[in-house]
């Protein structure tokens, strides 16, 4: 129970504040830790060359452009069961973090992808599975976007990320479906994450990936808090005209 | 529900041109994309399941901007959500008067369309099939986007952002019944998952459209 | 000169490069704009706050 | 059967604007509602209409009683008059086409498509409407806006008929409609002030 005295604003905003501060330090060594190893200090592979440093962005930020897309869904519930303003705008701010995390994703694969496979975009079910996601990170901002009312776009935004995420979730299998009815037995040689990546990869990777984890919690806080701030100068002003 | 069915008819073919816009619009589509691509007949024969998709969606697209924005600005789904009848069923019926001006005349002359994209003799039958078994999804779908900006001036370009997403596994199961139907291989994974969607959609979808309405209406 | 800071990135340094430079610069820009919105929306929210106490 | 209306708070665009309202329609009364422009009526009404949640309070005998008439008639133009009210009579399962017709005075107007009526001549069908609901609770938001005086006579009987039938009627309007006993209740007292506690989305950020 004592997790949803967050859910005011007010406390919401104190706690953003002792937090935050921490929370920045913490993710940008993080951050910086992580790319800084992964560029400078680990050998290439004697496949890819030096490509293989792109995984250090890569990966972590492939992973949280679906995990922002996750918390949307998770808060989207909670505004739409418990009525929780934060938990509204909480779902808001994410998604701007999560457009920037998918572009990075789709950026590094094509720069990745270019030397690899020859060419700047495959349609490989996991970088159209990304594209997709990219067209619902745009649709549901464009939609909280374009409604005054902010009751209403929590609403409206909230359904749209539900019915999305199925969406997403059933484009996925199309695509997995599609592809491999297209051209059979093409495989590509993407890097997922740990299993083919050895040791001397694998721990500058893990510290880039909570590196990005972090950094999302934290633009996440403090967005949140401005939403919260421009919401309450809002209703100030509201009341004000009224009297 | 049968008197909101009859009247989304009569309007349709009194003021919006009955089928004559959407296949019109259809048949211009696969004109273009002969045009565009040039008219080698091995190539057209090809592509042809896609382009009679893609004519598909955009032709129902055009017309979802209007399905409820009229009925929003003359009052009538106001006085719609305090009759009787529920939210939900309206909105199915609508999304079936929908279907049934644009979707169904399309799966109609698909095959006839089909001809000048030289698909092979034995994609016709599928091709209609997958037309046919998909489509009403397109329209539930859109029902559920045309809901969702219905208060929004100018929401025509969001709608079709928001809504061409949704569509993407319904055209990727459909237009692969379509293209294994013309090879002469098996169908019926795809096609399954077509049907299943599409029944799916139509289970489900009706109850977040008229949530969203609601919403909209307040 | 560049050689000196840069690790040898052999024939691959373009990919490697670009995907470094635009990741963090997409990062960065997020991070300014994000402090810059909420400075922005700090200072609104300020003024009026203040404006009400020396109404009331 | 009565509609009552309990300690009523409701908003419009998460601000409240009429706090404490209490009133009781009960079988064959009227209740006219007065106030400025602003003041909240429409949102009353269409809070009593299910349209949107009140804040606080409760309303109790509206489910399913209400025919809701607003500014908007919800009239297609390109159906004719007498399709106009078919079409409504069966979405709520009734019929009485003619009578309503001829109430309204619209007989010589029923093949006409609605698109070519007058203003005052498409307000009398959205009123002649009511009369194919069957429901015994008329909530009406303006309804004689753009009615010249025998047209408000006319809906003026509508509504004497309608009471003495055992229905109950709602109506926010300015002028006078020579309704004998119907209670007027100014809404203005009930103004929100800036102390009207809770539920509006705007208080959880004040």
């Amino acid at each position: 129970m004592s997790l949803w005295k967050y859910a005011n604003p007010v406390k919401f905003l104190h706690l953003s504040e002792r937090v935050l501060p921490t929370l920045w330090v913490l993710s940008i060594a993080c951050v910086a830790t992580g790319l800084v190893w992964g560029f400078f200090f680990t050998p290439d592979d004697f496949r890819q060359g030096s490509t293989v440093k792109i995984i250090y962005l890569h990966v972590p930020s492939a992973l949280m452009a679906i995990n922002a897309w996750f918390m949307m869904l998770l808060a989207s519930l909670i505004w739409l069961v418990r009525r929780h303003h934060v938990s509204a705008l909480a779902a808001k701010a994410a998604a701007p973090v999560g457009v920037v995390m998918t572009v990075i994703a789709l950026v590094t694969g094509a720069l990745w992808g270019q030397p690899m496979w020859g060419t700047w975009w495959a349609w490989d079910p996991r970088l159209t599975s990304f594209l997709i996601l990219f067209l619902f990170y745009l649709g549901y901002m464009a939609l909280w976007a374009a409604i005054e009312d902010p009751d209403s776009a929590a609403d409206l935004t909230s359904v749209l990320c539900l019915v999305g995420s199925v969406f997403a979730v059933l484009s996925r299998y199309a695509v997995n479906f599609w592809n491999q009815g297209l051209h059979q037995g093409t495989s590509i040689p993407v890097a997922t994450g740990e299993r083919s990546v050895a040791d001397v990869f694998f721990v500058p990777l893990v510290i880039a990936m909570i590196g990005f984890g972090l950094l999302f919690l934290a633009l996440v806080f403090y967005r949140t808090g401005t939403e919260i701030r421009l919401r309450r100068t809002k209703a100030l002003l509201a009341r004000e005209a009224r009297t | 529900m049968k008197a909101l069915l009859l009247r989304d008819l009569r309007l349709a073919f009194r003021a919006g041109g009955g089928f004559g816009l959407g296949l019109a619009f259809f048949l211009i589509v696969v004109m273009l994309v002969a045009f565009a691509v040039g008219p080698q007949a091995e190539l057209l024969s090809r592509i042809a399941p896609g382009v009679l998709w893609i004519g598909a969606l955009l032709a129902c697209l055009l017309s979802l901007d209007r399905l409820l924005a009229l009925d929003f600005e003359d009052g009538s789904l106001d006085l719609l959500a305090t009759a009787p009848l529920p939210l939900e069923a309206a909105l199915s019926v609508k999304a079936l008067a929908h279907w049934i001006t644009t979707g169904l005349p399309l799966v109609v002359v698909a095959p006839a369309l089909g001809v000048l994209l030289n698909l092979p003799p034995q994609g016709f039958a599928w091709i209609t099939i997958a037309l046919l078994v998909g489509t009403p999804a397109l329209s539930v779908i859109g029902t559920f986007g045309a809901a969702i900006t219905v208060g929004i001036k100018r929401g025509g370009l969001l709608l079709s952002l928001l809504v061409l997403p949704l569509y993407v596994p319904t055209l990727i199961f459909g237009a692969e019944v379509a293209r294994r139907g013309a090879q002469g291989m098996d169908v019926s994974t795809p096609l399954l998952m077509l049907a299943g969607i599409t029944f799916g959609v139509l289970a489900c979808m009706p109850f977040a459209s008229a949530a969203v309405l609601r919403v909209n209406l307040r | 000169m560049m050689s000196a800071i840069l690790p040898d990135l052999g024939k691959y340094a373009m990919p490697v490069l670009a995907s470094y430079g635009s990741g963090l610069i997409l990062l960065i820009g997020l991070v300014c704009v994000s402090v810059w919105q909420g400075r922005k929306a700090k200072a609104a929210l300020d003024a009026v706050e203040s404006k009400d106490q020396s109404d009331a | 059967m009565t509609l009552t209306v309990t300690d009523l708070t409701i908003a419009r665009g998460g601000l409240p604007v009429l706090a404490g309202l209490s009133f009781a329609v009960s079988k064959g009364q009227a209740l006219i509602l007065r106030g400025p422009n602003g003041a909240g009526k429409t949102t009353l009404l269409r809070t009593i209409a299910g349209l949107q949640e009140p804040i606080g309070g409760a309303i109790s005998g509206a489910e399913d009683q209400i025919a809701y008439a607003a500014h908007a008639d919800g009239l297609k133009a390109m159906l004719s008059v007498r399709e106009n009210l078919e079409f409504w009579a069966e979405v709520f399962g009734q019929d009485g086409v003619d009578a309503a017709i001829k109430t309204f005075n619209l007989t010589e107007l029923g093949d006409r498509l609605a698109g070519t009526l007058s203003a005052g001549q498409k307000r009398r069908l959205g009123l002649a409407r009511l009369l194919v609901t069957g429901r015994p609770i008329w909530v009406l938001d303006e309804p004689t806006v753009s009615l010249d005086v025998a047209s408000v006579a006319l809906f003026a009987d509508a509504v004497r008929g309608h009471l003495a039938t055992g229905g109950m009627a709602l109506i926010a309007t300015h002028i006078d409609l020579g309704l004998e006993d119907a209670q007027v209740f100014d809404v203005g007292p009930f103004a929100a002030t800036m102390d009207t506690p809770r539920g509006a989305s705007d208080e959880a950020f004040l």
